[in-house]
């Protein structure tokens, strides 16, 4: 997955994206993680500043401590690490719902504003130009994590002004509310451009960092919606060597353990 | 008392056209041989639900077994888009699917319902969700709080079909490892069949969360070693990552995704043979 | 996390007066030490919780730790009355008892919703029986059927009090064999302690049914070796039936009952030498 | 629990309740046992004619095959040699209420002519004379088992015109209806004197057989109402030599097994 180094140094935006997630995760919180970039955040995390971090995946195992990245949620290095395995019908009512999660993550096709996303149908529902996968988990997630992280590659195609469906809750397509979410929803986006918050007020997404070497403007370029920007945008740090070696020996040892 | 008897004669009796049809298993433990012998027997009409369709469902819809589609998350794992069942959602090939898609805690809240002899499900799901107008949910308010929640209605199939580790001689089933949703969806079922790795004079824990199913709880059990291929069986086999890589190609075209079939499925007796001819491939 | 103390210092700590408190274990399990410990702190106005209140109830209320029991069934197994009790509900004595009564399925069903985060549960029961006019149920029906079903408020404890086999060295809890609504009871209480038999690097099942609850759902875990006791813990003791019958005569009498509480609870100081003044009086 | 010798021979009242509601459980019926007399005919039966009766408590053991009665419902003996162990959660929601319970066993203080239980209080709810222990796991047994076995002592104090308060449903007061309950309701009363079961109109309990020795008359004052005969009532078959064995057997070996 990782991309060619970027012109902002000998890490990739992949691996910036990683590490700024991996970041915002604190020792002993309770994580709900999905497979790919959220899950090498998350692992990263545990591997460096948050040993503590319970890991939580859908597929029913609860503190997983993989040696190496799960290709899939339900791989069998998540159930041998676990400290509970549990099925699925009580990891969504007795954990997620019930308000034991305090951090979940999401990705999407598409993102609006107000932090909406769309994992279901590109075009209209019964006529679909792309049938996405679906929610999964993500409604729930959405609606019964005490936060969520989201995570996604931004573009013009998947920052856009009007969402074609609404699978899991931001605050609204009018940012009015969260339809009697118990979670406070999205609290911040990682792109590989940079970082968005929602506004304290009018909760729509804002830009407050960007990855070095990155300008403001390709980010406002990227974005189907104009923009909002904070009055300081600050330049997020790029990864430590410490954390690059972290990410990059787990990713290496995955490599190695899933090939042949 | 489970019947102990060939996967042949199993889905011949206990699948008939036009049933509704519950093939669970969370990554792990897919029945997929069994899959692959209602494929062979040209099931047709069926009712296919599912939380993760996976490749299985990918493999049947193209197959034109489907009539309708129930389920919460229908991509290739790790990999993107089933590419089958995109087509027939997209463009009504082999012919059109309906479908009835709910969230993963939905169709968790609909088996658990059906498992419980209840008629639904309450949840905290589906806020705000564009998904309320186009399924089976409704509002569902708290008679002593007040609090509005969502109800789902209880999934009850014809027959769910699981892939487990072990039975014993008297057919009580053992599995371990990662479970998802199949001790619900084989109680809440009329009929259920339980594939098996081995048959044990003892059940025997192998691994985390044993679950048992009584022997009468279960119609019929039969022995497919390697059953789950390409999903895997903690304790027997390791998740064929490549297959699953490998099949984004087979399955994106129609022409390549039907020959396919022939040589894997249709012209393999059993399973045995498929995983010879799948093993050939490998090598 | 949870963190590894005494017994005495944790229900000082998590156990004000007043609170409502569930002490779960069906038959196995209960947590006797945890609630002697309540008692020679003199806890007052608590509202009790338990499906069975069983012996460790009786002696709370005979002890006047009680204003209000939530229960399901209130005798002594295979022995009788529960005198205790029944002197509090039929004489008002040590002091007027409330009463909250349902049958063991509400009562779990209570607890699951608890557990689940939802302010109620739906279940087939109460059906044409008087418990409706004089307990918390609703009749609610079904979106989708319209069948007529009973709903129960939730239950979430103040505090969860439970006793294990089992906790490791960062607070990480097991237990096997018959575990109730344990599970739940914990996961829907405020906060929870769990007494244990012993403290190990490892959980490790030696029974059927292993249940883990991680440490961060836990809030104290106290070491209290025969913690149990009447009651048993498998794998530990067994269930000291003879103090189950002696406890029928015990119990009949107010100040037989005073005497015996003074001289095994009130003058022992830990559970411990509770243990040592049974052990003298049996042999 | 054995009481002396009875007129009718070399056995009691007891043997012979508990051997009549033995030879009511068919070999593969799925049975939620009770304990004392339930429990005893239940493992009876199951080490008599019907090997593969399924023995199931409340406790959560199903399946569970003791080599000595349990004292109490949830002996470790029950879990040790059951097919699996699950949550009292679980028993009632997954077992019980979906209706996989072919035959249930209740007991109460108190009967009614239309077989509605009473084990809750004798005189009102508020002010009660006496405080019974409640219903326990009996209302949703009464309610969602295929049938019930009611097995009880037969006097005019325990077979009341009106019973205080109802605990169980049978037919109800009227005997107009199981109020929605799915399952048949009682199908047999067995009492230390004979067997009664309901009218099938009227659903009125009615005397169809007698132990051995004992007379209708007997029955009759031993009943709190105007107690309906069948027209022929039948002379039940005492315990045979085997049955008695069986039982004797077990219960020593219980006996041995919690003395000391």
């Amino acid at each position: 997955m990782a991309e060619p180094p970027t012109s902002a140094g000998s890490y990739s935006s992949d691996e910036m994206m990683t590490v700024t997630a991996a970041r915002c995760l604190q020792d002993g919180q309770v994580c709900f993680v999905g497979i790919g970039l959220p899950s090498e955040a998350a692992n990263l995390a545990r591997l460096s500043h948050a040993p503590d971090v319970v890991l939580v995946y859908e597929s029913g195992t609860i503190g997983t401590r993989p040696e190496v990245l799960p290709l899939s949620i339900g791989d069998g290095e998540l159930a041998e690490t676990a400290d509970l395995v549990v099925g699925v019908p009580e990891i969504f009512a007795y954990w997620l719902q019930a308000g034991r999660i305090d951090v979940g993550f999401l990705s999407a096709a598409q993102i609006d504003r107000f932090g909406n996303l769309n994992s279901t149908v590109i075009g209209p529902y019964d006529q679909p130009d792309v049938r996405l996968p679906g929610g999964g988990g993500a409604p729930e997630i959405a609606a019964n994590a005490g936060e969520v992280i989201v995570m996604l590659r931004q573009t013009p195609r998947s920052f856009v002004a009007e969402i074609d469906f609404v699978t899991s809750i931001g605050f609204g397509r009018d940012g009015r509310g969260r339809a009697g979410a118990r979670g406070a929803g999205p609290t911040v986006v990682i792109t590989d451009m940079g970082v968005l918050k929602p506004d304290q007020v009018s909760r729509e997404l804002t830009l407050v960092a960007v990855h070095p070497g990155v300008e403001v403007d390709a980010v406002r370029r990227a974005t189907g919606w104009e923009l909002r920007i904070a009055d300081v945008v600050e330049v997020g740090d790029a990864p430590t060597r410490e954390e690059l070696g972290v990410l990059r020996d787990l990713k290496e040892r995955t490599r190695l353990a899933h090939s042949g | 008392m489970a019947e102990i008897a060939s996967l042949g004669d199993v889905i011949g009796d206990l699948v008939p056209d036009g049933s509704i049809v519950a093939m669970e298993g969370f990554t792990h433990l897919i029945p997929f041989a069994a899959g692959h012998e209602m494929i062979r027997q040209r099931k047709k009409d069926l009712t296919l639900a599912r939380m993760t369709p996976d490749v299985i469902y990918d493999q049947m819809i193209g197959m034109g077994c489907a009539r309708k589609l129930i389920f919460s998350w229908g991509g290739n794992p790790g990999v993107g888009s089933l590419h089958r069942f995109r087509d027939a959602v997209e463009n009504g090939y082999p012919h059109p699917l309906e479908i009835e898609e709910h969230s993963h805690a939905g169709m968790a809240s609909r088996y658990a319902a059906g498992a419980s002899g209840l008629p639904f499900g309450v949840l905290r799901g589906y806020a705000g969700t564009d998904l309320v107008e186009h399924t089976r949910v409704a509002a569902i308010s708290c008679p002593f709080t007040g609090e509005a929640l969502v109800a789902v209605p209880s999934l009850s199939p014809d027959v769910t079909v699981i892939h487990a580790q072990q039975a014993d001689r008297r057919g009580n089933v053992g599995l371990w490892g990662i479970t998802g949703v199949q001790r619900e969806a084989v109680l809440a079922a009329t009929a259920s069949i339980v594939t098996v790795e081995e048959v044990v004079d003892e059940l025997t824990a192998q691994g985390p969360n044993h679950v048992v199913l009584p022997s009468w709880t279960v119609t019929a059990v039969a022995p497919v070693p390697g059953g789950s291929h390409p999903s895997y069986s903690m304790g027997f086999s390791t998740r064929d990552n490549a297959f699953y890589t490998r099949w984004d190609r087979i399955s994106r075209d129609r022409e390549v995704f039907a020959r396919w079939m022939t040589e894997f499925v249709m012209e393999t007796p059993d399973h045995a043979s498929y995983l010879a001819r799948i093993g050939d491939e490998d090598g």
